[in-house]
């Protein structure tokens, strides 16, 4: 293959939805979703790493594509790829634009080699999934997306404090190096305080998390999946990347940031003991979620040691709690839509009760020798997970109404999964 | 003191009275004759000094300015009284309009 | 051809000729505007061979018949007695393309054979050395400027007019006394053998006080300016032009020509200047306050002639430390200001034409049908705010500078002031160009050449702003402002 | 005398001839006119063009003409020069396009594009000045020029907004004139060089330096709508949306912004000035303006008025960045000046749009209008998304360099402005983008007129289509050769780190 080409398709993953992604072009291609990703597809095939210099864009930026963020491009490929099928039998067109403008700035976070064009493409990102979340409007989901927005805005203002102090520190503001000069500088805890706060504004982190569930609450299904996958998956996969994590021993911060991880999975816990929508729960699962890679990374600051041991592991990891989150969501956006006859709508909670039973139990059960090994040195939070898992198992009474989404949804969760190991 | 100097006196009071009439009266006709009596007493003051080297011929050159200013105060005099009849016609008074009119 | 050119006495062309030409407009009212235009061009023409002499020859100088002082007549001219002239003629062919068209055929029987006397005076004015001369030549020009101000006859005019007949008046008689006073101490009328006998004492001050006042009635300056307004505002839109830009400046350039040679030298640093200055200073204050004042557009215009007058005088107290330059401003402020209240008094005259009124609330819908007259008021505005680039400018900054220089904030801020003043009251005619009219007016229709006068009066103005070099080096020639400007 | 002398004047010319000729057309000679526009803004564009190659091949363009003995009008292409021409130069031309389209068939138009033309004539003349007084010349021009423009619609509003505009204005110019001629007493000299001319000023006219100092600021920060300056801004959007477009991005407050720009760098000096300690309290100045800006546009339902509030806000940003006194800062806010003109200039077209295409005045009314004008509303986004500072938009680098120039003059303060004023923007930018996007649209339009097939008329939509990719790529684009940011470095670099 090719290296030049090679780097070019990056270019192109990138470029090719956003040109997309105007109306006077997608609306005369059939399959316009689908075409877009395309090239992610067979980048994703592709093997080998490259990387791609864009001096004249912005400061000066590029593309890179490497073992780690692999595993994350295996992961939204297949989300989109799901979104894609969606998104295709929807009506609405006027979606379109966003869903591509959406899926360019995902493409671009996964790829950028460094901070500026992460920072960027996540803005289209972030900007575009307002468009997704809003976009069949009531007023409950405006009232989710006004939430949305403001915690959009409010990241990515402590993202841009700790991108200026990035630059101000240092001249190249790639990934590798941002990870050891940052260690380093005077500024470092400031840094990482907005890291923090900015990508806990962007996932939802709690406490946080207000958008999260609000936008939970009414959406549609496409955006159901995607609420998941795209916004949390990427605010974790972008605190990896941004945090000088592994460098140097930040006790109290790490322990701090441990304690915050801990609450946060606490709060879900307690959360859940009151009676709370169906709709909620890919909301609480995300936010436990998001909590237990909190508490995570808190070790990996406050012990290194801890963290190179297990560095290898976070980008699959991320994967998968996208995969994950995408397909609860999904599922649980889908079940309104499957029983929306006035009788059923009391055993609504109940019928869904049943589904989460069951895969909740496959997902658990992989996940626990995945987090339990990554969390082997953190034996409270993983009591804490644990025990999140039971609340939920115990709360969830077993009904009796069987549905063939379930297996359904299993083959997506293998696709996924299939597809995660592939590329990686 | 020497005689021209009394006449030059005379004269200035006569310039001074002028002015004092042309500040006082209204009536333009008054006002005329004020600006000639400053007029005569400027010549008287000039005739006057005229003698000022106080040798037997006197200077010429006031001599001169005078007849010169007579011609130009009548003139000036025959300007006025027709644009105070003319104004007399258009107003039916001899007075300025009052100031405050704009 | 050359020496031929230079042979002609110019001056006393400029003098005889506009006399002959008056008296022929009278005996041929027929051809009344053709004749009188004919003299003004002809009259530019020889300011312009006077020129071109003073520019080869230096200071030009001409005894009358052959006489000589004392008891003949001498014309002189330097290079402020040029300017001044160059602004007359300029004003006078605006005016006299303007009054062409302007007036009808009873009035303009009348109007030029005043005119042109009014020009040979003003002309014969700007060219006398002798301090008597300079006395008959003001009777001259103020009697032809009375008569024309009365032009038009009615109730307003003629009541302006004898005001104005009985200020000109006083102020020249007062003026004669004080020639008296000189001639009778010093043995002398021309101003340059004053300027090497005077010496100080009661003589030269009750010299100062009689001629002083009379030149500052006539002059208009605070608080002496009562006469102007009424006079300026009644008479037709020509004549206003004439005796706000042209008249009003004579008797200003006597005062300044005895100040340079005469009174300034020895009473300058007394207190005389402080005084000039303040009346200065309250000239722009309250001239420019009365004009946002008006009503009416034709005084308005007067005002700001109060206000800019006001502005001359503020050289004086600079003068003792900056001495030419003060000198500069003031020429330079007088010249500019003559072109453009000109043109301001013609752009009146365009309006009532057009309207019928010069109510300044009503004005929209003629302002905007007169596009060019609109221009005209607008640049002649630019000068008379002393808004860059433009002959106003030049005067202000040079002010401003020496102002400034000297620490003279009181001065400082009443320009500032003066400006922004000036802003005022110049936008509040000019914003009704662009607003829609409540009132419709009859209109009639206004000659081009009307328009266009006005138009090229105010882009002389602004142009005089390029021109600060060439002029400011031709009013150097015969040194008129030597004695004040190497003073210790 | 040659081409190098003439080119600055001929820069001019390029403007003023068709202006002037352009007010003696008769209302109907549509046709001459557009003409006319058009020929004078390509030909100056290739001018500016020809300059800008000229001056990078090491050519020396000025132009010198004696006002008085020791006061020269002079013209000179300097870089900062270069940067406000090429600007003005490009932005006419799309705003004489624009202009074109939006007063087709309303009365006055040969009044209109004669003031329009000199209107930018005076702002060239500002770029090019090489000295301050010659920047006062055309300043006061530009004062003039735009009056008209103001008050063209001609209602009582309008007077009202030209009186304001006129009352500020001219006060400022008299604060500028004050300033100006005490300067000159003082050093004699008014020419524009780089890190300023006042170093040889003796130690005791230090405090008469600041007050010449606040005095010029003062003149330019009533056009640069410097807070308590600015109350004119958001009177004058009655004007048509070209005026607005021309006031707002091309000439007046770029202008002020201009002039203060050239105060600090090559009057002052920055490290005179600094050590002046007089650029301080200017940072606070725009800081509190910034906000200020931001906080009343917040409020706004008048869509031209919240952008005015905005503009009020944005061009602080400039101000501040000279004002932090640091090289870094010095590239945000100089390169501020073209970004936030382009993004402005979109701005209003995409106003005058709507204002046009459906009589949509205030933001109340913008439900769905995106759906009903796709281009125009993109063209907004872009132009909103900047503003707000959100990448890949040009605002992104202005405040990019402008908070790192904060952090590396170790003022961390204005990093804190900055996040508030983006915070802000975003608080009164997204709303407008929600409503044009994602609400329902109404029933029917206010007043709306029909194009056809197109959304609006083709030259009102070209417009602000082309300032929006200008903005984008300026902002993808920004290390490109030419790209303004290379521009700002360069002038920087000059007032900054050459000897």
């Amino acid at each position: 293959m090719n290296v030049d080409i090679y780097a070019m398709l990056l270019l192109i993953v990138v470029a090719w939805p956003l040109l997309l992604a105007i109306p006077a072009l997608h609306s005369r291609l059939p399959w316009p979703h689908h075409l877009a990703i395309m090239p992610a597809v067979v980048l994703m095939i592709l093997p080998g790493e490259a990387s791609l210099e864009l001096p004249w864009l912005f400061f000066g930026t590029g593309f890179a594509i490497d073992g780690d963020n692999q595993w994350i491009l295996g992961m939204s490929v297949a989300i989109w790829l799901m979104a894609a099928t969606i998104a295709k039998n929807i009506k609405h067109d006027f979606a379109t634009p966003f869903f591509l403008l959406t899926l360019a700035g995902n493409l671009g976070v996964i790829l950028a080699a460094d901070l500026v064009g992460f920072f960027v493409f996540s803005a289209f990102m972030g900007y575009g999934f307002y468009g997704l979340l809003i976009y069949k409007g009531d007023a409950e989901v405006w009232r989710a997306g006004r939430l949305y927005l403001i915690f959009l805005v409010l990241a990515d203002l402590a993202l841009f404090e700790a991108l200026l102090l990035a630059a101000f520190t240092m001249q190249n503001l790639r990934f590798e190096e941002v990870r050891h000069v940052m260690a380093e500088g005077s500024s470092s805890q400031f840094y990482i305080w907005m890291v923090l706060i900015g990508f806990a504004f962007k996932t939802g982190i709690w406490p946080v998390h207000l958008w999260l569930s609000a936008a939970f609450r009414s959406v549609s299904q496409l955006t159901m999946l995607l609420l998941g996958g795209v916004p949390v998956t990427m605010g974790l996969f972008g605190v990896v990347r941004w945090l000088p994590i592994g460098e140097h021993v930040y006790y109290v911060l790490g322990t701090a940031i441990q304690m915050l991880g801990v609450v946060a999975m606490l709060y879900v816990v307690l959360r859940l003991l009151m009676p709370s929508p169906v709709k909620l729960l890919p909301a609480w699962a995300s936010t436990a979620v998001s909590g237990l890679f909190i508490a995570a990374l808190g070790t990996g600051l406050s012990h290194p040691v801890v963290w190179h041991q297990y560095e290898h592991l976070i980008y699959p990891f991320i994967a998968i709690l996208g995969i994950f989150l995408a397909v609860f969501g999904f599922a649980i956006g889908r079940l309104p839509e499957t029983r929306r006859s006035p009788a059923l709508v009391a055993s609504r909670a109940e019928a869904f009760n049943l589904w989460v039973e069951r895969w909740i139990g496959t997902v658990r059960s992989w996940a626990k020798d995945r987090l339990l090994g990554f969390q082997s040195h953190q034996r409270a939070s993983q009591r804490q997970v644990v025990k999140q898992y039971q609340r939920i198992l115990n709360w969830q009474k077993p009904g009796g109404v069987g549905v063939g989404w379930s297996t359904r949804i299993s083959l997506f969760v293998l696709l996924g999964l299939a597809l995660a190991w592939l590329a990686g | 003191m020497s005689a021209a100097f009394l006449y030059a006196l005379v004269g200035m009071g006569l310039f001074s009275l002028g002015v004092y009439a042309l500040i006082v009266h209204a009536h333009l006709l008054r006002k005329i004759l004020a600006i000639n009596v400053m007029g005569s007493g400027i010549f008287l003051v000039l005739v006057a000094l005229a003698r000022r080297t106080g040798e037997a011929q006197p200077d010429a050159v006031p001599h001169a300015m005078v007849i010169t200013g007579i011609v130009v105060a009548i003139s000036a005099t025959a300007l006025a009284l027709t644009l105070m009849l003319k104004l007399a016609a258009e107003t039916g008074c001899a007075e300025l309009p009052d100031e405050k009119r704009e | 051809m050359g020496a031929e050119v230079s042979d002609i006495p110019w001056g006393l062309v400029l003098i005889l000729l506009p006399l002959m030409g008056g008296m022929a407009c009278f005996l041929w009212p027929r051809v009344t505007t053709m004749l009188g235009l004919v003299t003004v061009f002809g009259v530019a023409l020889s300011v312009a061979g006077l020129g071109w002499q003073i520019l080869e020859n230096g200071v030009y100088r001409h005894a009358v018949g052959g006489w000589g002082a004392p008891l003949g007549i001498d014309l002189y001219a330097d290079g402020l007695s040029l300017l001044m002239l160059t602004a007359t003629a300029l004003v006078g062919l605006g005016v006299s393309v303007y009054s062409a068209a302007y007036f009808r055929r009873e009035d303009a029987t009348r109007f030029w054979p005043l005119w042109l006397f009014l020009l040979a005076g003003l002309n014969a004015l700007f060219l006398s050395a002798d301090i008597f001369n300079l006395y008959v030549t003001l009777e001259l020009m103020g009697l032809a400027a009375v008569a024309l101000a009365a032009l038009t006859g009615g109730k307003d005019a003629l009541g302006g007019a004898m005001r104005y007949l009985l200020a000109a008046l006083l102020g020249s008689l007062a003026y004669l006394l004080g020639v008296a006073l000189l001639y009778h101490g010093f043995g002398t009328v021309d101003i340059t053998l004053l300027g090497q006998r005077v010496e100080s004492g009661p003589v030269l001050w009750a010299a100062l006080g009689l001629m002083g006042a009379g030149l500052l009635l006539k002059t208009a300056v605070f608080p002496l300016h009562f006469w102007l307004p009424p006079a300026h505002a009644s008479a037709p839109a020509p004549v206003s032009a004439l005796l706000s830009a042209l008249v009003v400046k004579a008797s200003f350039y006597i005062l300044l020509r005895l100040w340079l040679s005469i009174f300034g030298p020895l009473v300058g640093e007394e207190g005389v200047d402080t005084l000039l200055g303040l009346l200065g200073a309250t000239a722009v204050l309250w001239g420019s306050v009365q004009a946002l004042r008006q009503t009416r557009l034709k005084l308005l215009i007067a005002y700001s002639t109060v206000a800019q007058i006001g502005y001359l005088f503020l050289a004086f107290p600079l003068a003792a430390a900056a001495g030419v330059t003060a000198w500069h401003a003031v020429i330079y402020l007088a010249f500019s200001h003559a072109l453009a209240k000109a043109a301001m008094f013609l752009v009146a005259g365009n309006l009532l034409r057009f309207g019928g009124h010069d109510r300044i609330a009503d004005l929209d819908r003629v302002v905007q049908r007169l596009p060019l007259t609109t221009g005209a008021f607008a640049l002649a505005g630019v000068s008379i705010m002393g808004l860059p680039p433009s002959g106003g400018f030049i005067g202000k900054w040079l002010l401003l500078e020496m102002a400034l220089a000297q620490g003279r904030w009181d001065l400082v801020v009443v320009m500032i002031l003066g400006g922004l003043l000036a802003a005022g009251y110049i936008f509040k005619v000019l914003g009704r160009a662009f607003t829609q009219a409540e009132v419709t007016h009859k209109s009639r229709a206004v000659p081009a050449c009307m328009e266009w006068a006005a138009l090229l009066l105010a882009i002389g103005a602004v142009l005089l702003g390029f021109l600060a070099v060439p002029v400011l080096s031709v009013v150097g020639i015969g040194d008129p402002f030597g004695v004040s400007g190497v003073r210790p | 005398m040659n081409g190098n002398t003439w080119l600055p004047l001929l820069v001019i010319a390029s403007s003023l001839l068709p202006g002037l000729i352009i007010f003696g057309l008769a209302e109907n000679r549509v046709r001459l006119r557009i003409a006319l526009n058009l020929v004078g803004a390509i030909v100056k564009l290739v001018l500016v063009g020809w300059m800008l190659w000229g001056t990078s091949q090491g050519l020396h363009y000025e132009m010198r003409l004696v006002l008085l003995p020791g006061l020269e009008l002079v013209l000179r292409a300097g870089p900062l020069s270069l940067l406000f021409v090429s600007l003005s130069a490009v932005l006419w031309l799309v705003t004489t396009v624009y202009a074109i389209g939006y007063l087709e068939g309303s009365p006055y138009r040969s009044r209109f594009f004669g003031f329009f033309s000199l209107c930018v004539t005076a702002t060239v003349g500002v770029a090019l000045a090489g000295n301050l007084i010659t920047f006062l010349v055309f300043y006061e021009l530009l004062t003039l020029a735009t009056y008209p423009l103001v008050v063209h619609r001609g209602t009582e509003a309008a007077r009202r907004a030209g009186q304001t505009y006129l009352i500020y204005t001219v006060l400022g110019g008299a604060l500028l004139l004050l300033g100006t001629v005490w300067l000159y007493t003082l050093t004699g000299t008014l020419e524009f060089t780089p890190q300023g001319f006042l170093s040889e000023v003796g130690e005791e006219h230090h405090f008469a330096l600041i007050i010449i100092f606040v005095l010029l600021i003062a003149g330019f920060g009533v056009k640069a709508a410097l807070v308590p300056l600015h109350g004119w801004l958001p009177q004058a959007m009655v004007a048509p949306a070209p005026v607005s477009a021309l006031l707002h991005a091309v000439a007046v407050v770029k202008a002020g912004a201009f002039g203060i720009v050239r105060v600090v760098y090559d009057v002052f000096g920055m490290e005179f000035a600094s050590g002046l300690g007089v650029t301080g309290p200017l940072a606070w100045l725009a800081a509190i303006t910034i906000i200020y800006g931001s906080m009343r546009a917040l409020f706004q339902d008048d869509l031209k008025r919240r952008l005015a509030y905005s503009t009020v806000s944005q061009v602080s940003y400039i101000i501040l960045g000279v004002a932090i006194a640091g090289p870094i800062a010095a590239i945000g806010g100089v390169v501020h000046l073209v970004h936030q003109g382009l993004m402005k200039i979109t701005l209003f077209f995409c106003a005058g749009n709507l204002a046009e295409t459906l009589g949509i005045h205030k933001v109340s009314e913008m439900n769905g209008v995106g759906r009903r004008m796709p281009w125009t509303m993109a063209a907004f986004t872009v132009g909103a998304f900047g503003m707000i500072g959100a990448p890949p938009v040009a605002g992104f680098i202005s405040k990019w360099y402008l908070g790192l120039g904060a952090l590396e003059a170790g003022q961390g303060w204005v990093i804190i402005v900055l996040a508030g004023s983006s915070l802000l923007n975003a608080a009164y930018f997204l709303p407008i983008l929600h409503r044009a996007w994602f609400r329902e649209p109404p029933d029917a339009w206010p007043e709306e007129h029909d194009f056809g097939r197109k959304e609006t008329a083709l030259m009102l939509l070209l417009p602000p289509v082309v300032t929006a990719l200008m903005a984008l790529a300026a902002g993808l684009l920004a290390s490109a050769p030419f790209s303004p940011l290379e521009w700002a470095k360069l002038i920087a670099v000059r007032e900054f780190y050459q000897p």
